[in-house]
């Protein structure tokens, strides 16, 4: 009799042929517990089934770089024996589900992806893309992934730092909480996730198991349908009050010498840390399910396999050195058990009350998961725009008004108020700026990051776009002296089975692999969340990047801000008013369309190199120039500042409104005294820089070509936009 | 001076405080894990912010049982400095060494920035280095600060010059609008009656340090190992 | 008149706060207590006869009072 | 056995969760809700014998779940 009907394979989310693949490993039919685990192991989050040919093209070294993907996070080296290690991971589909625990889970989840290879945490960053604003769930939304991304992120003490907030109507059934962790680590005491050691005592400790978010795996990996909110009960409640436990036990675990490798407990819980652990390690493992810490009574070796439950933690102990980690735990009233031990027969043999209840082999399950090259196709690259097929009936200055106080562009204070972003006091840089800069504790050195995506190029040009995002990320470490060190990818998608839509995440990681590539700046690590999707609509391409750089001495940092009146503003690149694909395009026109403007990668370089030279030299305002073009980036820097600017436009440009809001890349804004203006510009241009003087700093309006407008009033309208937004459902 | 920093699970700002006491002191102060029964022997005390228990139930409630707080009120009692920021300023409430509660901030929401307070006070030992009326910078970083007590409460710590600090604007104007969590009278910090234990919302300890954005922190521990040594 | 609401966490819903609280009534000593689980009571007072409706006060507990994606309710109306 | 506690706040306490849970039913368009007031439901397992006592029960209420400053409490013991 077989209890494994086609009902339940298909309820397991595995396909036809996954399931044959399934019954020829392992030469029988599986139980439910070893379905269970096939199911979570081969779900699209966990395999990168869909996504794994394409991941293996992208440029994953430097001489800088200590571990790229592969292990729980990234590692660079800084030097000094110093270490940073980070990596974003999404939460999109909890998130939209359940707001706040989805959001705060996902800060949880990525935070113990980094103290677990040895990092205290030193900051945090979120990247949100919520539907349209008047749509009626975004307000919700909103509140409930902010107020939980601080909720975990300020009890636990770590700072959010930086990050995005976007607006789309793509996303009005999807929304994306993509949050990345940093942490700092002693660069000769890292930990990995390798078990080794026959005989040696697999050790469970943090919260206990309940039946929190089972199969929330593979729940990460279906369409969205309507009647996906059933689902709801299997949502996962965040405790950051342990967390910071876990994080501070797990910290002085590490000191203590007893640990052979040590793996968070993350999506597919118990299963996903077990296999991965032993299949790195080479090793078998019997685990005693009975064993396991349960927070309710008649649990299954079913659900503890399975179980999501947050602020758990699986080592691999030296042997002998468990009172050692007990005491530990026991400082920190943390849960502690030895659940098993390691063998060397390959397989996973799961007990319960000394019953076998479940044997696989590790290898073949964790390793031979499916790999697919799924069918694409490749996004046609629209027509370019001449300005002239940009209609422009706007003055400039409503215009500038207009584009400052778009959701899309307004000031996002009203989120990061709401995060504890100087906890740990090293926050040099606090948001607002290109890049947050967080101080290396007891250091002058500094880490700036950053996180950045431009859905709408990827979407009319996954290509370029993709190497738009690496760009914009290197311009916003740059821009504030900072050397970019590496990335971490986070590549939300639509649903792969359909070729347009895999046609965008091949043509986007093409983009962003050519683009590390040409910067030397590798992509440490990463997460794919594929099917944001609802009833067939799905989202734009958005790959999020979240980049990390490093500066000697914090002190020589740059800063958007004006700083004082009558220096010369010098625009580093080249002004050619490309209006294709832009942000004025879209909000004053209503037009999502045109070829986005391209990136040149070697005249990047060049730029980016000469702009970070001269902030170490004394420059000490820079921003670089993104949405909006520009007019938009003068006015961020007079608003900063509280000053005001004179910008003239030149005479021979085809369309003053294309020069001031064209999106041409690779351009930085920096202020110099006047009086060596003349010399910077030479300067820049031996380096290979064209560099044009546009206008001085100075008063208390931005001045373009004649039409002014105080900087009081864009301030208003850039920082009203979001508070007003949101006190209309209070 | 000879300083202590109290560490609760669940503290996040004691390395804050550790390294803003430090600034003004020249060495780092002794930190004291709440399971402690007994404290070392110091003239001043530091109960710092966080999330200590998680803040549930109620911010503080669960420390302020924790066996170094019986110490910590004795020592009190005996006259020694006790500052108390934020999560400090709430387990002082609990701990009954303080007057009052802090509710959740009127808007509800965390408030994480820099506000300006006026001095009110400025002939204790914590503030001497500030003048009365003077408005400084120090951030807050909190979602329950809103300080509420009875009007004969209230009118006492009026009274008695226990407001240390009101909530202001940049220009030392205490109105609605600078009120940012809802506090009685835009109360922003308190002294107890002897004066030798101060309770408030805002961190001085988060700008002792020009590269973190501002120094009007630093006098209030000036002032205490002035007072102290 | 008015409405009692009773607002708890379902069953096998991760319970932070009361785990905490459970932790802490050891550590002072109060011992024999088991599990803890803490929800909401909420009293709202009724000043029109168009609210009374235990259905209307359940809406309003579906919108705003209760997250049903967690939480369970309860009303009862009491003169 | 269990024990149900209820915490409310006194009256004349400030409730800044009531007041905005009152003005957003307001804007949900429920009307003719008057003062709307938030306090906590706890629910104690009680494993021994020795807890069983309202009075035993009041002290935890006494000590750590209520702030006596400015809330009440009400303890009810059931099978
Ligand atoms: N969700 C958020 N959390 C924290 N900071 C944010 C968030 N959204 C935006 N910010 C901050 O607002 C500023 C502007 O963001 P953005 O327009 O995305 O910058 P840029 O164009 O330089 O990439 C940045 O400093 C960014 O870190
Ligand atoms: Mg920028």
């Amino acid at each position: 009799m077989s209890e494994i009907t086609p009902e339940i394979v298909k309820e397991h989310g595995l396909s036809e042929d996954e399931w044959k693949l399934c019954l020829e490993i392992m030469g029988r039919e599986p139980n439910l517990n070893e379905l269970g685990i096939f199911s979570v192991m081969w779900s699209e989050h966990c395999s990168y089934k869909s996504s794994k040919k394409w991941l293996k093209t992208l440029p994953t070294e430097a001489p800088w770089v200590i571990c790229g993907p592969g292990e729980n996070a990234g590692i660079i080296d800084i030097g000094d024996n110093q270490a940073i290690i980070f990596k974003m991971e999404s939460h999109n589909h909890p998130s939209y589900i359940e707001p706040y625990q989805g959001a705060a889970t996902g800060i949880g989840g990525i935070l113990r992806d980094v103290f677990t290879m040895g990092a205290r945490p030193i900051c945090n960053l979120n990247a949100l893309r919520f539907g349209e604003p008047d749509h009626e769930k975004t307000r919700h939304l909103v509140s409930g992934v902010v107020e939980g991304i601080g909720g975990y992120g300020n009890c636990v003490g770590v700072p959010t730092v930086a990050g995005e907030c976007e607006f789309h109507a793509s996303y009005n059934g999807n929304n994306l909480v993509n949050a990345m962790a940093v942490g700092l680590a002693d660069a000769d005491k890292i930990f990995y996730s390798a078990a080794a050691g026959v005989g040696n005592p697999v050790v469970y400790f943090g919260s206990k198991t309940g039946r929190d978010g089972i199969h929330g795996a593979t729940m990460a990996s279906a369409e969205f349908t309507e009647d996906s909110e059933e689902k709801r009960p299997t949502v996962q409640v965040g405790d950051p009050f342990t967390e910071k436990l876990v994080i501070e036990a797990t910290l002085e675990l590490m000191k203590t010498g007893s640990i052979v490798a040590i793996q968070d407990m993350g999506a597919a819980g118990l299963t996903s840390s077990s296999f991965e652990m032993a299949s790195k390690g080479g090793v078998g493992v019997e685990l005693e399910l009975d064993q396991v810490p349960m927070r309710e009574e008649g649990m299954t070796p079913y659900e503890l396999m399975l179980s999501e439950s947050q602020e758990r933690m699986l080592v691999i102990l030296k042997p002998g050195m468990e009172d050692i980690a007990k005491a530990v735990m026991d400082k920190w009233d943390l849960e502690f058990a030895v659940i098993g031990k390691l063998t060397d027969t390959g397989n996973m043999v799961l007990k319960w009350n000394g019953e076998v209840v479940g044997d696989l082999p590790i290898d073949p399950l964790a390793l031979a998961s499916p790999e697919y090259d799924r069918p694409w196709v490749k996004t046609p690259r629209p027509a370019e725009l001449k300005a002239s097929d940009v209609e422009s009936n706007v003055g400039r200055i409503d215009a500038l008004k207009t584009l400052i106080a778009h959701p899309n562009m307004a000031s996002k204070r009203w989120i990061w108020e709401q995060y504890d972003h100087m906890v740990m006091g090293d926050t040099v840089g606090r948001p607002g700026g290109d890049s947050a800069i967080v101080r290396v504790h007891e250091t002058n050195k500094g880490i700036a990051v950053t996180s950045d995506c431009t859905p709408r190029y990827c979407y009319l040009d996954p290509h370029e776009g993709g190497k738009q995002i690496v760009a914009e990320t290197y311009r916003n470490i740059t821009a504030v002296g900072a050397k970019p060190m590496a990335v971490t990818d986070n590549l939300n998608f639509g649903n792969p089975e359909r070729p347009e839509i895999m046609g965008q995440i091949v043509g986007c990681i093409e983009g962003i692999g050519e683009a590390c590539r040409a910067l030397e700046y590798p992509i440490v690590s990463g997460n794919v969340s594929l099917y944001n999707e609802t009833n067939g609509t799905g989202i734009l391409p958005t790959p999020t990047l979240g980049a990390v750089g490093l500066i000697a001495d914090v002190d020589k940092a740059a800063s958007v801000a004006f700083k004082a009146e009558g220096q010369a503003i010098v625009v580093l690149g080249e002004t050619k008013g490309w209006l294709g694909a832009s942000r004025y395009l879209e909000v004053l026109c209503g037009r999502e369309e045109g070829a986005p403007p391209p990136v040149d990668l070697a005249q990047e370089l060049a730029t980016g190199n000469f702009v970070r030279a001269e902030i170490l030299s004394g420059i000490d305002t820079c921003h670089d120039i993104s949405d909006g073009g520009l007019a938009v980036a003068l006015a961020e820097m007079a608003m900063a500042g509280s000053m005001g600017c004179t910008i003239d436009i030149p005479a021979n440009v085809e369309a003053a409104y294309a020069w001031l809001f064209g999106e041409d890349q690779g351009r930085y804004i920096v202020t110099v005294d006047a009086d060596k203006a003349d010399a910077f510009v030479m300067k820049a241009g031996e380096a290979g820089v064209t560099a044009n003087i546009v206008g001085k700093t100075g008063g208390s309006d931005v001045v373009l070509g004649g039409e002014a407008v105080s900087v009081a009033e864009l301030k208003d309208l850039h920082e009203g936009w979001m508070p007003n937004y949101m006190a209309a459902a209070e | 001076m000879k300083a202590a920093v109290i560490v609760f699970p669940g503290s996040n700002c004691d390395r804050d405080m550790l390294v803003g006491i430090e600034h003004s002191l020249g060495r780092k102060p002794e930190m004291v894990w709440h399971k402690e029964t007994e404290l070392p022997d110091v003239d001043f005390i530091a109960v710092p912010g966080g999330f200590s228990y998680g803040d549930y139930l109620r911010c503080g409630a669960m420390s302020a049982h924790s066996p170094i707080m019986r110490e910590v009120v004795k020592k009190a009692n005996q006259g020694v400095r006790v500052l108390g920021v934020c999560n400090g300023f709430q387990i002082l409430t609990e701990a009954g060494l303080l007057p009052g509660v802090l509710m959740r901030n009127a808007k509800l929401r965390f408030i994480c920035k820099d506000v300006h307070l006026r001095v009110e006070n400025a002939e204790t030992e914590f503030t001497n280095k500030y003048t009365a009326g003077q408005a400084i910078r120090i951030p807050v970083a909190h979602h329950d600060g809103n300080f509420f007590t009875d009007d004969d409460t209230l009118a006492a710590l009026e009274g008695n010059g226990q407001v240390a600090f009101r909530y202001c604007d940049e220009n030392g104007n205490v109105n609605e609008a600078s009120n940012i969590n809802g506090s009685r009278n835009n109360i922003a910090g308190i002294l107890n009656e002897k004066k030798n234990v101060l309770g408030m919302m805002p961190h001085p300890e988060r700008l002792c340090d020009a590269q973190l954005g501002g120094t009007d922190g630093k006098p209030m521990f000036d002032a205490l190992v002035e007072a102290l040594s | 008149m008015k409405a009692k609401v009773h607002v708890t966490l379902k069953n096998g819903v991760l319970d932070p706060q009361g785990k905490a609280v459970e932790h802490a009534l050891g550590t002072l000593g109060f011992a024999g207590v088991g599990e803890v689980r803490i929800g909401k009571y909420i009293e709202l007072e009724l000043t029109d006869d168009a609210v009374k409706s235990k259905e209307n006060i359940e809406d309003m507990c579906k919108q705003l009072l209760a997250n049903t994606v967690i939480e369970n309710f309860d009303v009862e109306i009491v003169e």
